[in-house]
């Protein structure tokens, strides 16, 4: 039993991590209708900035928000290259931050090197009900918990989540009632830098970061976004926690070596059955 | 006031409107006809900031809204949140006014908007153009996909609007019978080109226009 | 030639389509009118098939089609002019009206990558039958104009021909005339009566009564997503409950 | 200069080329840029002691982007030019390039650790790594000398090196007396290992050898820390690097890693295995601010047995240098090599250590402290 | 007119250059093509039929297995490169039955993780040789004919170019063609006309899938090894890239694209390389100068290279003809 709620504890905690990377994937999609292919960018750029201010001899705290901030201007930056330019398609904006991903590679590793760095968190662990978990582990599920409870409520409850909900679903609708739709982008890119920020800096401790991590932390929080169909906060989070939980239980109970097929298999399974209750008319009815 | 002084906007190197010069004063209702194809849209477009003039100059005092061809929605919004986000500009958030008008949209007010029916989704982008509280409305096909009764109630509002308010209106309407009887002046548009203006009594006394626009199947 | 039988078909409890029973006979047109959100374009979209009713049975040439996909009832001879204008993006006009021919013709994959005889046929039959399709809704100087770039009036018109390059036996138009000014108004109303006098089966869905008036045999009206009023239309503009529920405030 | 005529003086003037082909960028960039690093180091000070035959050495260097095609394309650009070939790291390149370079009769200094490359024997191909199989071995004397009866063990099954150091620890395990209680793989891009330790923790194992390079080196082993878990955590050799133990930073302390004996110079004897290590570590260190860690050190060690079997073969002659190296007998930062015609990874066991983490660095257990002294007194 | 010679003389030249190539020269033209048969089957699916297949390597990963399987099985090579494109196809069909009915980004994300999971798998069977992979690929042969030299291996890259070419073209340009565009768009009104949306979406998936395959299986036969390794899930992306670089919804936009993209990378590694250049050189130069070509190009050129090439020269013509009344 008290191995079960470790599998599920620190299942949670992975897919916390993998929901954070996603919810700067959704946030970017709601408002511009882009796959920001740079969302892992973000975190990493974020990790090696708080590497570096950490070894610096700033303190915690300071270096993390500083990393969290430089990782906003690399969202908006992204986000200039990607939307800036009028006339430019969501599949145009795709193959940019596909690009701006493998320019920031390269600025990098100019800067710091190609090696993995890390970065100290929260030492120790906690015992509940049996269960032992990393003390960052539990970090990283509270600030989860929180910037989910804030996005939701953002884009479901205010007027300005709403105004930049719109520029997505209709962006010249949204020119039509005034909204600044490429403004609204450019917010959204920050916002998403913002979030890949904090989970860079949440991640940081956990796992070693280098110039290339973005593949590997993409991809996960891509398959937890496309679960929340790239717009919805909440469900993308089900899906990361989907994720994470299957992958531990998989190791837990007798399949470590097919974690990775067991956990995406699963995901593919359940979208499939929601599709299939979707008829072809609702979809297109947009 | 809308004025337009020698337009010309081009898609890539068609050009679809050449060369347009016209006036609506404050307060005033004028139509646009013209058939398919003639730039009308381009025209509603180019006035609400949407696309950007080759040349000439346009000028508008105060606020303008634009009810789009195509209804134009956010799909993905409630019938509330669409009505709502009609205020961006004018900074009003509360609908009710609107749910009086069209008390249909007040049943509808939590469905997605991408589901409504044609004719629903033409009332909400009405609404929708009315929460900016515009000093000037440019409405690119009003009666499309409205039942007669629903047409009606929106016309004698527009007029409504128009002498309580001194809302300006510039109206693109295929149903020429229905433009006439509620603007005073009227302008036709064919393939870019103004052709004809005029008071409304007199164009519809004009053979050509009548043939055009009010003839055959309204009987 | 068509029978719907006690259809509905509700939305998250909402009744669109309630118990709807409606015949159409071989070579009728017949008009189907009522307020906005009456359940009109749910009734066309389970007669085609893009929805499945919740309960009720739809038979089509004497034979019961309620679970057949939208492609095998346009196979049987249904052919829809949906309400808003759906045109195939990257397509030339004249492609966009081909593609109508799709269901009655067979070169596949296969004979096509080929080049086999039987798709070189195919090819030059459906070219000549959309080149008289756009001729017929006076579209044939645009054949060769990207689709997408079309003014909606147009658009509109091309999608009428590309159900009439299927040769249907069941046409379902659903507000053909809106957006169209007076003289194309006269235009299109001219060519459904030639349809019609082709044989041709119609289901029409229209807000000018006028329009209606001119060109049905029968009216149905629906109203809340129920059948209110069914017969000529003589008959049913004198309809009270018609007359209350859609035409009163406009007369 | 045809005008030379094909013999004589001008050959002296050619340099000598090597070609280089690495991963320097894609997954294996961190491991393939320090193998050039400490190749181009190789190559400075050969030529500042005047280079090889009277000839300057030169470098010819490639990408291969760490993938086995991009491997052939750079191999088909140089192999024109070059008179031997250093090659990659990534596995899956080394084996793509492999039987292109034995058709053209290439002598190839590999720098992948897969066993593969060595079985069968293929003439011109040689390994410089130990292969992970000698780590397996030199943990089960360890293990052995320890008295542990029953361990567990955890490895990476998405990595070549770790699946195949699993494998000989599997089939070696029964030689040395001892049982693997407990056998977990994980993914390369698992995150959470608790699943690992509670099953660990609910076994009789004696001690915790773990397989894995990179990130995951890291994350299990402070999860491990975290965990609270008191059965021993034995690490391979692809910790033994700065790159593990500054994000360990203090929850390394006493773990035991594995490392090549280049890492621990400093806790040798002095003799001739200390000085070739020092011939390396110092200048390395001095350009590029860090100790070299493992990747560098077969670099360099590739480059001397290179430098060497030239020099023997006394000409760029292929056939002679792959004979030279056939009867290689020289002792690297990775210890001796002995390659013969039955053995063309030519290091044994003996030049693998087992540390301890003590105050941040690699100090020799006691027993292997002992065995290093012999084996490398034996070297003189 | 115009398009025949040009098409002609591209046929003609690119036929000639393998004569003349070096063996590196030879290594990047191959790589070339085989790029571009695989990207042709992307462009069928995505610009044509819109469906997304990020999982497009895992096709190329089954003809390379396949054909390698066959011919280390001592089956006669020819007969495994004929294999190499139906297993795809075939797997294609099982594998597209299901995630088919996801569209747009589900199915970009499914295709992903079938890629994913099928090399993870491959890495650890036994029989496809686990992470190592298969080694010792006899070399291709049709009888007693044995290609030896990369010179072959051109041939026979160019001659499966020009065969996928082919059946495209006829494809796109006919009725079956005219469908996919069709429902493209829209799969209501394309179901309207009568076309089974489903099974078309199967059969230009599974036909993308057969052009990876052969591709996978001259992959296989010319570098006479295969591993996961070969196929990383980025492989994938690379092509959508070069299809979306060379022009989405045009036939040659594809193989412009595939050769614009091949032909900067090989570049960039060479100049990289150099002797003299600073240690971070290759990495900074080849990622910095690759996403920077990427970005304006799909910036400035939205319609891709070769639309926007063909658009000026037309463009010029016309003003010529304009000028010559
Ligand atoms: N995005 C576009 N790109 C290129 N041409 C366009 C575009 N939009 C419109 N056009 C062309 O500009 C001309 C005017 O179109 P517009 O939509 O303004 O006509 P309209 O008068 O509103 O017609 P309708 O009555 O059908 O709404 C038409 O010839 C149309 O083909
Ligand atoms: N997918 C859906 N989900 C929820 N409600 C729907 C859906 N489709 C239609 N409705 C609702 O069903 C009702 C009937 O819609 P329908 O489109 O059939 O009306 P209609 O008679 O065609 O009206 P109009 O004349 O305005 O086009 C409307 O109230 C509409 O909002
Ligand atoms: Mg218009
Ligand atoms: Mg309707």
């Amino acid at each position: 039993m008290s191995a079960f709620l470790t599998y599920l504890l620190n299942g949670l905690a992975v897919g916390c991590a993998i929901a954070l990377i996603a919810s700067g994937l959704v946030t970017i999609h709601r408002v511009t209708g882009v796959v920001n292919f740079a969302q892992g960018t973000f975190a990493v750029v974020a990790g090696l900035c708080t590497s570096s201010l950490l070894g610096l001899g700033f303190p915690h705290g300071l270096s993390e928000v500083a990393a969290v901030l430089a990782a906003a201007l690399a969202g908006l930056l992204t986000g200039l290259a990607a939307i800036g330019r009028p006339g430019t398609t969501p599949l145009s904006s795709l193959i940019v931050t596909l690009g701006v991903g493998v320019l920031a590679y390269a600025v990098e590793i100019v800067l710091w090197g190609d090696q993995p760095r890390s970065a100290p968190g929260l030492a120790g662990s906690v015992v509940i009900a049996g269960a032992r978990i990393q003390t960052q582990h539990l970090l990283v599920i509270g600030v989860t918990a929180a910037t989910f409870a804030l996005l939701a409520f953002f884009f479901g409850r205010t007027y300005l989540g709403k105004a930049l909900t719109a520029c997505a679903s209709n962006p010249y609708a949204a020119r039509v009632v005034g909204i600044d739709v490429r403004r609204m982008g450019l917010l959204a890119f920050a916002l998403g830098g913002l979030l890949g920020g904090i989970a860079g800096v949440l991640v940081t401790p956990l796992r070693p970061i280098s110039f290339d991590t973005d593949v590997t932390l993409i991809v996960n929080a891509f398959a937890a976004a496309v679960f929340g169909a790239l717009t919805r906060p909440v469900i993308a989070l089900v899906g990361a926690l989907l994720l994470g939980v299957a992958e531990t239980m998989a190791a837990g109970y007798g399949y470590g070596s097919h974690q990775l097929e067991i956990a995406l298999g699963l995901m593919i399974v359940v979208m499939i059955v929601q599709a299939s209750r979707r008829t072809t008319l609702s979809q297109e009815s947009a | 006031m809308i004025d337009v002084q020698d337009l010309v906007v081009s898609y890539g190197t068609a050009t679809a409107l050449d060369h347009v010069t016209l006036t609506v004063g404050k307060g005033e209702m004028v139509a646009l006809l013209g058939p398919n194809g003639a730039g009308k849209s381009t025209l509603a477009n180019t006035l609400a900031g949407l696309l950007r003039p080759a040349s000439g100059s346009v000028r508008i005092d105060g606020r303008l809204a634009l009810i789009p061809e195509g209804r134009q929605l956010f799909p993905d919004l409630s019938v509330a949140d669409n009505l709502a986000l009609g205020g961006w500009r004018s900074g009003r958030r509360d609908p009710s006014a609107v749910y009086e008008l069209l008390p249909r949209l007040a049943e509808l007010a939590g469905r997605r908007a991408g589901v409504l029916s044609g004719g629903e989704q033409q009332m909400v982008a009405f609404g929708r153009a009315l929460m900016s509280e515009p000093d000037a409305l440019v409405v690119d096909e009003l009666s499309l996909g409205l039942a007669p009764g629903v047409t009606a109630d929106l016309a004698a509002h527009l007029a409504e609007l128009n002498r309580s308010r001194g809302l300006t209106v510039l109206l693109i309407e295929q149903n020429a019978r229905l433009a006439f009887d509620l603007c005073s002046r009227a302008y036709v548009l064919e393939s870019g080109r103004l052709v004809t203006e005029g008071e409304c009594a007199r164009l519809a006394d004009d053979p050509r226009v009548a043939g055009a626009y009010l003839g055959g199947a309204i009987t | 030639m068509l029978e719907v039988t006690g259809v509905s078909r509700s939305f998250g409890g909402v009744y669109a389509v309630r118990d709807v029973s409606l015949n159409v006979a071989d070579g009728e047109t017949c008009a189907v009118i009522g307020p906005n959100g009456a359940g009109k374009s749910t009734l066309f979209n389970l007669i085609t098939g893009h929805l499945a009713a919740d309960s009720g049975r739809i038979s089509f040439l004497g034979r019961r089609v309620d679970r057949l996909p939208p492609h095998r009832r346009a196979r049987l001879g249904m052919s829809i002019v949906f309400q808003a204008a759906r045109v195939f993006h990257g397509m030339t006009v004249r492609e966009n009206v081909m593609v109508g021919a799709h269901g009655r013709t067979r070169a596949g994959f296969v004979s096509a990558a080929l080049r086999l005889p039987r798709h070189r046929g195919d090819e030059r039959e459906i070219g000549a039958a959309a080149d008289d399709a756009l001729e017929r809704v006076g579209l044939a100087e645009w054949a060769d104009r990207p689709a997408d770039r079309l003014p909606i009036g147009q658009q509109r018109a091309l999608q009428l021909a590309r159900a009439l390059c299927a040769r249907p036996r069941l046409l379902l138009l659903d507000e053909p005339a809106s957006g169209l000014r007076g003289e194309e108004r006269e235009r299109l109303a001219t060519l459904v009566e030639e349809l019609r006098a082709d044989g041709l089966t119609i289901l029409l869905i229209e807000h000018d009564v006028a329009f209606v008036t001119r060109l049905a045999d029968r009216i149905v009206v629906l109203d809340l997503g129920q059948v209110i009023a069914d017969g000529p239309p003589a008959e049913v503009r004198a309809d009270p409950l018609v007359l209350a529920a859609y035409l009163g405030q406009a007369s | 200069g045809g005008g030379d005529g094909g013999g004589g003086g001008s050959g002296g003037q050619d340099p000598i080329k090597i070609g280089l082909i690495v991963s320097l960028t894609g997954n294996y960039t961190p491991l393939g840029s320090e193998d050039k690093k400490a190749v181009e180091l190789a190559v400075e000070q050969v030529n500042q002691q005047g280079g090889l035959l009277g000839r300057k050495v030169e470098l010819i260097t490639r990408d291969d982007k760490t993938a086995p095609d991009q491997g052939i394309v750079a191999y088909n650009q140089i192999k024109g030019e070059i008179d031997a070939l250093i090659g990659p790291v990534f596995s899956n390149s080394a084996l793509a390039i492999e039987p292109l370079a034995q058709r053209d009769k290439m002598p190839y200094l590999s720098l992948a650790p897969a066993q593969e490359q060595v079985e069968p024997i293929k003439s011109y191909i040689f390994v410089t790594p130990a292969l992970s199989s000698m780590y397996a071995e030199r943990f089960l004397q360890y293990i052995q000398a320890e008295g542990i009866k029953t361990i567990a063990v955890a490895w990476d099954s998405k990595s070549a090196y770790s699946v195949s150091g699993h494998k000989a620890m599997v089939e070696l395990a029964p030689k040395y007396g001892v049982t693997i209680a407990v056998d977990e793989p994980y993914e390369t891009t698992t995150s959470d290992f608790s699943p690992v330790f509670t099953h660990v923790r609910d076994s009789d194992a004696e001690a915790l050898v773990f397989w894995g390079s990179g990130a995951p080196g890291v994350t299990a082993a402070k999860q491990y820390k975290a965990s609270g878990l008191k059965t021993p955590l034995f690490l391979t050799g692809s910790q033994a690097s700065k790159l593990w133990l500054e994000p360990m930073g203090d929850a390394a302390e006493g773990m035991i890693v594995q490392s090549a004996i280049g890492v621990v110079g400093e806790h040798l004897p002095d003799g001739k295995q200390k000085q070739v290590i020092d011939q390396m570590a110092g200048p390395y260190e001095e350009k590029h601010g860090y100790p070299p860690p493992q990747f560098a050190q077969d670099g360099y060690s590739a480059s001397l047995l290179l430098f060497e079997a030239i020099k023997k073969a006394g000409s760029t002659d292929k056939t002679k240098i792959q004979q030279a190296l056939e009867t290689m007998d020289l002792i690297t930062p990775n210890g001796r090599f002995r390659y013969s015609p039955t053995d063309h990874s030519g290091l044994t066991p003996e030049y693998i250590s087992i540390n301890t983490v003590k105050n941040g660095e690699f100090v020799p257990t006691e027993w292997a402290k002992e065995q290093l002294a012999k084996t490398v007194s034996a070297l003189g | 007119m115009i398009r025949i010679v040009a098409g002609l003389l591209a046929a003609a030249v690119t036929l000639a250059l393998p004569a003349v190539l070096d063996d590196s020269a030879l290594a990047v033209y191959i790589l070339l093509g085989l790029a571009a048969i695989v990207t042709v089957g992307v462009s069928l699916l995505m610009g044509y039929a819109g469906q997304v297949s990020l999982g497009q390597g895992a096709f190329y990963a089954i003809g390379a297995y396949t054909a390698a399987l066959l011919a280390l099985g001592g089956v006669p090579p020819v007969a495994g490169l004929v294999a190499a494109p139906v297993v795809a196809a075939a797997s294609a069909l099982v594998i597209g039955v299901p995630l088919l009915r996801l569209r747009g980004h589900h199915l970009a994300f499914a295709t992903l993780a079938m890629q994913l999971i099928l090399l993870s798998l491959a890495g650890q069977l036994e029989f496809t040789g686990g992470d190592i992979g298969l080694q010792a690929i006899p070399q291709f042969s049709i009888g007693s004919f044995e290609a030896e030299s990369a010179v072959a291996y051109a041939y026979l890259t160019w001659g499966g170019l020009a065969l996928v070419l082919l059946i495209t073209h006829n494809v796109i340009t006919s009725r079956p063609g005219r469908a996919l565009r069709a429902l493209a768009t829209s799969e209501t009104a394309a179901a309207s006309s009568g076309i089974p949306v489903g099974r078309y979406k199967l059969v230009v998936f599974a036909l993308s899938a057969a052009f990876a395959g052969l591709a996978g299986g001259i992959y296989c036969f010319y570098t006479g090894y295969v591993a996961p390794g070969s196929f990383p899930v980025l492989i994938s992306i690379q092509y959508i890239v070069m299809a979306v670089v060379g022009g989405l919804g045009t036939l040659w936009g594809a193989v412009v694209g595939a050769a614009a993209i091949t032909l900067l990378v090989q570049g960039l590694d060479g100049l990289a390389t150099l002797p003299g250049m600073p240690s971070y050189a290759p990495s900074v130069l080849s990622y910095a100068v690759y996403a920077l070509v990427l970005i304006v190009v799909v910036l400035f050129l939205p319609q891709g290279l070769l639309p926007a090439v063909s658009e000026r020269f037309s463009r010029r013509r016309r003003v010529r003809e304009e000028r010559a009344r």
